[in-house]
């Protein structure tokens, strides 16, 4: 078609598509001259649209006329029999390719879907996988596809051969591997499918066992994977060449140290005449990059070049250090925080904006970020300021999680019965970091109602102020417990004071008032004849608490590392009806053990004394330590454990004593026939727990099933105490921080007990609503 | 109510009845059942007046029903298939407009604390203001031009209010550099926000701290120059940090 | 036995209830050795000398039967080493070799190649070790035993050549190169008059020098592109099979050619994708491919005289020539046995529950099958009448 | 008070001594930046005035602050005077030992999201733009 001048422009074939769409992604306009490499500019731009599946352009007497064919619009897309892959990764992932419904159909982009389909499934070990679209034409130019997946079976590995390992076994060689040949645990693990990435992993473990044990120059001289004609079964067999065991002979450090070389040599794991290990020299390399990281070099890179000597087979091994330049932080962005404050997360930063760039400071933000419970996920990425070589920007990428929970409902535990409760607790108040809470519940054995507020940045240096006002009344006759009513009004003022960047202390002074009445006959008579001894029944205290606190923890609600050691006192200052001293003491720690498992160690201690002018009394028993219970030794009843006593007296040989239980907890004639628990002042716990990966659970995030060991004691003073009358249970627990608030769920079975438990024993506990 | 007299079956429904169906809808504010006859009207009918103008009408459906990511893609989609439909400058607009409010929290909207917005992730009100700039770009004497380039107004001074806040935070913990930092970023960026005053008045005191009396007297001047009734002129410890005691008062709002 | 739907692959032509032999087979005798190939995936296949027959089994077992009775004369298995682990679990009993290479036999030298690379000179008429070497990868294939040489193909695509008397090694050829993924298993080598031919695992036909192991030619038997290593696989894993001077070699997804040995020249060349050996018998080329049809080519031509898919999908084994009918064993343990002039079925055992693999092999009148679980059977056909 | 814990501020340049005395008159801006790094102040309403400002106040004492200023005339230096702030990078060390954590921070091991990675769309091969994930580096106790 030779040149001419374009008088008028006329689209044919457009149905779908205006006209002003066409003009605007043509190149061409009336009245100018259409030359050929100008047609053909417009056509591939009528292409690119990627709206026309053909287009032609023809002339009319002086119109140029574009005949365009429309493509088809996808009106239905469904996809059939993808297992492996999920389905909304599968429509993700088409989207982003261009075919979903109302989008236009393109072939080629089909084609592109079911290459990449085959492969991701081969990725996978199916090589029998069958995908095969059905496009179906429909009225008014649109189309439905139907992709049909067959995804058929993975490859089972049969036969795992390695040859030419004269001084390790198989065996031992491949214990690290992910793949291995079927074996019991293959239906879960999975471990006997055939993939060709965890086959690559496999083979670098294989290289990395030689070259930690000495093998310098071994070599992975040839790996073949065969498939049998079904493809249904898969044979690994790699040959390697050992080599010789070589030492370390010398180690230099060259480059700018930017530290003194006495620093830098200690963080070298690897010393002359020791076995070479390249997994020693990868840590000791992976440690001075990071040593150079705290001191601003973001961008060290620290190479290290082994030497071989073939026949003394030693290694001459040389760090080559390259610092870079010293990195500063130029500004921190927090991004995803649409319902916290910016300074609430900017106050746990201890790297500055303007200072050098510290990795410890950092990876320490990270963990207080962690810490706060206000965040699913926290992420810290440096990005270099373009244009200039020694400015960084720190991104930090957080996904909020409700950090409380508004709460209306009905709570059910076996011990208090019916709860109807009421509470809204709010970590992050209105985004502000406060912490508030107001909550009240009622069961049959016990109302009470709490409100609570803490700001924990009441000064920019964060010394944290709080008060604390409680109204609560219980009554625990109708359950198991002693038979005494407690009634108990307080209000206090705490104040936090950070005194290291890992420790707080808290003090907190406190007025409360607490009415206890006993029933004679109903009440043991130990405590009737405790309050006529102190001789008033409402109890007026004034007391002061310290607390310290060290938390090391990773995270709010489900750590993996680190633990918290708490240590309190609380005094009833003089001026109280019984002046007493508490003391409660916990230690915990997570570690992970691998596999998923983490294991969890928590040890309790709690001791209380009178002191002063009423240190003849005995330690007042409303505020006895209890034990038992779904946070305490689980399998027996809440508050159950510890010394029990009769109601009732009997006169023996001419005094009136107490009825004191027989062996099995049975009480001769005294109302009740069993002996009611009340606690006592001193109370030892000791729990450990062994969290499991469970695959079904993997995507609740804060669910976790643990099976556990608990064991504990509560006894009336610390001399009393005797390791065989401690309770061991042991039992599975789901902790799950469900929306509605923290669920917990055990099954316990008491291992080691006494006779006179047997009527406290409870082997499904659970509560919800209440922080454990 | 709504719900039942959808039971006739959406996918028999004639093109002009859907979408009356929907309009009902989304005139009743039922945004939910709307979006849902829109989303089969469009994959019924991609072709057509109707869809062009369902496809509008579902983005809008979506914004009101607080859903804005669907909503931005939807809006995306519009402006993509349908460039030159005369009501593209208000899906720029809607555009726009589904992330200018995204960061306030619905408790601090209902309790009107405006100062909410100026203190969280200001990554949606970057993305609205470039949504608006390329709607007074492309159009810029559409109707609703006018009332973006007011709201990019608004959402600078947001953004420069944040950094000024950012700013006195790291001036009230004694991070002289980081404030000056933040400080000159307002002045360097934000040259015609109200808050480019503070930003001098703060990046004066920073200086000040770090012992740079000339570079302090020098901004000082250029404060007192432009904004002579600023009060850090008179008061060189502004911006005072709130004192402890109101910030102990619970919901005092203040910290 | 599980669901073929579910596996993506066609179901197996199920057997004809009513199939009345029109020959009778008679089975002479049975026996089992050791495990077979066990779950490895080998094709072992018997080997046969003046009258013995030589067994192996990848669980470490060897023994020569008496080819007419089947009557064990020796059998030795490796001393089972086994190894105790600690806390007490349960000991696994480690053969000492796994034998996989299947034996070949020449006078009275025995050699048979193992799974950890080694290769075993034994005397054939005791069992005793004369030699043993060890070489870099998995034999999976039997050697071949000529002159004063016995040569070795290992799965990575070397070939080596040992010294008959002591096993030391002459030379080793490491040009062949194997693909990522290819099918299990290798053709048996072929040593003529001073050549040795073996199909490769990237598709290829090549011929070696016998005294230094370079290459002479190679012949392209696949094309082997696609766009993904299925697609590419090509291997040529079935023996060369020597008529006169010309070979027949075919390989997956290739296809069969007959080409003039000492030149290498191909005569013809066809499409078919097998991954088994073709069989040769007066003027006649019979061949399995990959979709477990039976074909007959005139060998001459390569033209398809007949073809038979009533075993179609049953993963049957190469095919052998006894008497006029041609003999295959299938997945579920089946001999068939079709007549050499239209493909017919004419007869059918069942030699165990396994499925069989290996070609079958045939002596005289009888021919000895062996399935993947070390049980061996022999047929006679009746005398031809 | 020193018994509350403050934080350190250590803010601005952290020069070497070796590279403050290579400074002579002479040098452009972008050899002063090779040698110096940015500064930390450069005010803007004077172009030609460079301060390498660093205050160090440790645990909430009153901050000491060096200041060295450059001046340029049209990209060539001037005049230097002030010192500034070289601290000994194992004393730096030992002060920000306070923040180590006993366990590396990026382990996940044990972690929720420890279960088999679910399928991220875009790393699902080139369907889309290729996820990427460069987290800071590791620092845990070896």
């Amino acid at each position: 078609m030779e040149p001419f001048v374009v008088s008028d422009i006329r689209i044919d074939g457009l149905h779908r598509i205006s006209a002003g769409t066409v003009y605007t992604y043509l190149t061409i306009n009336k009245g100018q001259p259409l030359t050929a490499e100008e047609a053909q500019s417009a056509i591939r731009a009528l292409y690119q649209t990627k709206m026309f599946s053909d287009v032609t352009l023809d002339r009319d007497g002086n119109t140029l006329v574009i005949k365009v064919v429309e493509r088809p619009s996808i009106a239905k897309l469904n996809l059939r029999g993808n297992h492996d892959i999920k389905e909304e990764d599968l429509r993700k992932g088409l989207k982003s390719i261009g075919l979903a419904e109302g989008e236009t159909f393109d072939r080629l982009s089909l084609d592109r879907v079911q290459q990449e389909l085959i492969s991701q499934y081969y990725n996978r070990g199916k090589y029998n996988v069958g995908v095969i679209p059905h496009v179906t034409k429909l009225d008014r130019n649109r189309v439905a596809i139907d992709i049909e997946i067959r995804e058929g079976k993975v490859a089972k590995v049969r036969e795992i051969n390695i040859i030419g390992n004269h001084d390790f076994t198989d065996r031992q060689i491949r214990t690290g591997f992910k793949t291995d040949t079927a074996n019991l645990t293959s239906w879960y693990s999975k471990n006997d499918q055939y993939s060709r990435e965890k086959l690559s992993g496999d083979l670098k473990t294989l290289q990395s066992y030689y070259m930690d044990r000495g093998y310098a120059d071994f070599a992975l001289d040839s790996s073949q994977v065969t498939i049998s004609p079904d493809r249904r079964s898969a044979y690994i067999d790699t040959s390697v060449k050992e080599g010789e065991i070589y030492t370390v002979s010398d180690i230099h450090l060259l480059g700018q140290l930017r530290l003194p070389e006495k620093d830098m040599r200690r963080l070298v794991f690897l010393h002359n005449g020791d076995l070479f290990s390249r997994r020693a020299v990868e840590a000791s390399s992976d440690a001075m990059k990071a040593i150079l990281a705290n001191i601003g070099y973001a961008y060290a890179k620290v190479t290290p070049v082994p030497k071989l000597d073939h026949d003394k087979r030693t290694v001459d091994l040389t760090f080559y250090v390259e610092p870079g330049p010293r990195v500063y932080v130029r500004r921190i962005v927090f991004e995803g925080n649409t319902r916290t404050e910016d300074q609430v997360l900017r106050r746990q930063f201890r790297q500055l904006e303007g200072g050098y760039y510290n990795q410890l400071a950092i990876d320490r933000t990270k963990v207080r970020l962690q810490q706060l419970g206000f965040f699913k996920t926290v992420d810290i990425n440096k990005e270099r300021v373009n244009g200039v070589d020694d400015e960084v920007d720190l991104h930090v990428k957080v996904a909020e999680q409700s950090a409380g929970s508004l709460q209306f409902g009905v709570g059910y535990s076996q011990y208090a019965g019916i709860i109807i409760s009421a509470s809204v607790t709010q970590n992050n108040i209105m985004g502000t970091g406060d912490k508030f809470s107001i909550s009240a519940s009622k069961s049959y054995y016990y109302t009470n109602a709490n409100v609570s507020y803490y700001n924990p940045y009441v000064t920019e240096s964060g010394i944290g102020l709080g008060y604390n006002l409680a109204y609560s009344k219980s009554n625990y006759g109708d359950t198991y417990l002693a038979n005494f009513e407690t009634n108990m009004k307080s209000f206090s003022v705490n104040m936090g004071i950070p005194i290291t960047d890992w420790d707080g202390l808290n003090f907190s002074l406190g007025l409360s008032s607490n009415r206890i009445n006993t029933y004679d006959g109903y009440t043991p008579q130990v405590l009737t004849d405790y309050i006529n001894k102190i001789g008033k029944k409402t109890d007026h205290s004034w007391d002061g608490t310290v607390t310290w606190t060290r938390n090391t923890k990773n995270n709010y609600w489900a750590p993996t590392h680190g633990g918290q050691l708490q240590a309190s006192i609380t005094a009833a200052l003089p001026g109280s009806t019984v002046q007493y001293i508490k003391f409660f003491g916990e230690a915990n720690h997570y570690w992970p053990v691998g596999g998923g498992y983490v294991l969890y160690l928590d040890g309790q201690v709690g001791y209380g004394k009178t002191y002063g002018k009423d240190s003849k009394y005995d330690f007042p028993f409303w505020e006895n330590f209890y034990s038992g219970g779904v946070s305490d030794v689980r399998g027996f009843q809440q508050n159950t454990l510890g010394p029990r006593y009769c109601t009732g007296t009997t006169t023996v040989n001419g005094k009136t004593v107490p009825v004191t239980p027989n062996h099995d907890g049975y009480c001769a004639n005294s109302y009740y026939d069993y002996a009611q628990p009340i606690g006592g002042a001193f109370k030892v716990l000791g729990s450990a727990q062994l969290f499991l990966p469970l695959p079904f659970l993997k995507d609740i995030n804060t669910a976790r099933v643990a099976w556990f060991v608990d064991t504990g004691n509560a006894y009336a003073t610390v001399q009393d105490f005797n390791v065989n009358t401690l309770r061991v249970s042991t039992g599975i627990s789901l902790q799950w921080q469900a929306p509605i608030g923290p669920l917990v769920i055990s099954f316990a079975v008491p291992v080691r007990e006494q006779a006179s438990d047997k009527r406290y024993k409870e082997q499904i506990q659970f509560t919800f609503g209440s922080q454990f | 109510c709504s719900m039942f007299h959808k039971r006739e079956n959406l996918d028999a429904l004639p093109v002009d009845k859907l979408y009356a169906n929907a309009h009902t809808s989304l005139e009743m504010a039922d945004y939910a059942a709307a979006e849902r006859v829109y989303q089969r009207l469009i994959a019924r009918f991609p072709s057509g007046p109707y869809a062009m103008q369902a496809q509008l009408d579902l983005a809008y459906a979506q914004y009101k029903d607080n859903q804005p990511d669907d909503a931005y893609s939807s809006v995306n989609r519009y402006i993509k298939n349908y460039p030159t439909s005369k009501h593209v400058d208000y899906a720029y607009y809607l555009r726009g407009l589904i992330n200018f409010d995204r960061t306030t929290g619905i408790l601090e909207r209902w309790l009107g604390r405006a100062k909410s917005q100026i203190r969280r992730d200001q990554g949606y009100n970057l993305q609205a203001f470039d949504d608006f700039a390329e709607l007074s770009r492309r159009f810029p004497d559409s109707a609703y031009a006018a009332d973006a380039r007011q709201r990019m107004i608004y959402l600078r001074n947001i953004m420069a209010q944040f950094e000024v806040y950012v700013a006195a935070f790291y001036l009230h913990n004694k991070a002289y550099i980081a404030s000056a930092d933040r400080a000159q970023y307002v002045v360097e960026h934000y040259q015609q926000s109200p808050s480019v005053a503070d930003a001098l008045a703060i990046l004066a005191h920073s200086y000040a701290k770090i012992g740079q009396p000339a570079l302090s007297k020098q901004i000082r001047s250029v404060l007192a120059l432009n904004y002579p009734k600023h009060p850090y002129l008179k008061d060189p410890g502004w911006p005072h940090d709130t004192s402890v005691w109101l910030r102990a008062i619970p919901f005092s709002g203040h910290n | 036995c599980h669901s073929y739907k579910k596996e993506n692959i066609h179901p197996p032509t199920p057997l004809a209830k009513d199939f009345k032999a029109s020959v009778q087979v008679k089975q002479v005798w049975d026996a089992r050795i050791g495990k077979g190939a066990g779950l490895t995936g080998v094709r072992l296949r018997p080997a046969y000398a003046d009258g013995r027959l030589y067994v192996a089994s990848t669980d470490g077992h060897i023994a020569a039967l008496d080819a007419v009775s089947g009557k064990t004369l020796w059998e030795r298995s490796t001393r089972m080493r086994s190894r105790l682990l600690w806390l007490g679990r349960k000991a696994t009993r480690w053969p000492d070799a796994y034998y996989s290479g299947g034996p070949v036999v020449s006078g009275d030298l025995l050699v048979v190649g193992t799974l950890d690379g080694h290769v075993y000179g034994l005397d054939a008429k005791t069992g005793d070790e004369r030699w043993h070497a060890e070489l870099a990868a998995e034999v999976l294939s039997p050697p071949a035993i000529v002159g004063d040489q016995v040569v070795v193909r290992t799965e990575d695509g070397r070939v080596y050549s040992l010294n008959r008397e002591t096993g030391a090694r002459q030379w080793a050829n490491d040009g062949g190169n194997v693909p990522v993924l290819s099918l299990r298993g290798n053709g048996a080598l072929l040593a003529v008059n001073g050549v040795v031919f073996m199909g490769t695992d990237d598709g290829k036909l090549i011929s070696l020098r016998l005294d230094n192991g370079e290459k002479l030619w190679e012949q392209l038997l696949a094309s082997g592109e696609g766009r993904t290593d299925i697609d590419r696989l090509d291997d040529a894993d079935g023996d060369v099979v020597l008529d006169g001077t010309t070979l027949y070699a075919s390989a997956y997804h290739g296809n069969l050619s007959a080409v003039d040995g000492p030149s290498g020249r191909p005569l013809w060349s066809r499409a078919f994708s097998s991954a088994t050996t073709p069989v040769v018998s007066n003027n006649m080329l019979y061949a399995v491919n990959d979709d477990s049809e039976v074909w007959a080519f005139d060998k001459a031509g390569g033209t398809d005289m007949w073809r038979s898919n009533a075993l179609k999908y049953r993963w049957l084994s190469a095919p052998a020539v006894q008497g006029d009918y041609t003999v295959v064993g299938d997945f579920q343990g089946y001999v068939h046995w079709l007549k050499t002039s239209d493909g017919s079925l004419a007869a059918r055992e069942r030699l165990s529950k396994k499925a069989i693999r290996s070609q079958p092999l045939v002596v005289g009148d009888m021919v000895y099958v062996e399935d993947i679980a070390g049980h061996i059977a022999a047929y006679r056909l009746p005398k031809t009448p | 008070c020193h018994f509350l814990y403050v934080p350190d501020v250590q803010q601005g340049n952290w020069l070497e001594k070796k590279d403050v005395d290579q400074l002579k008159p002479g040098l452009t801006k972008r050899q002063v930046l090779v040698l110096l790094g940015t500064p930390s102040v450069a005010t803007p309403f004077e172009q030609d005035r460079w301060d390498y400002v660093s205050t160090n106040s440790l645990r909430g004492r009153k901050p000491t602050i060096h200041s060295l200023t450059l001046t340029f005339n049209n990209d060539i230096l001037v005049r230097t005077q002030g010192d500034f702030f070289a601290q000994d990078a194992s004393k730096a060390l030992k002060r920000s030992e306070r923040y180590r954590t006993k366990y590396s921070v990026n382990d996940e091991d044990g972690d929720k999201k420890m279960g088999p990675k679910p399928v991220d769309p875009n790393a699902m091969g080139n369907f889309g733009g290729a996820g990427n994930k460069n987290g800071s580096g590791a620092n845990g106790q070896h």
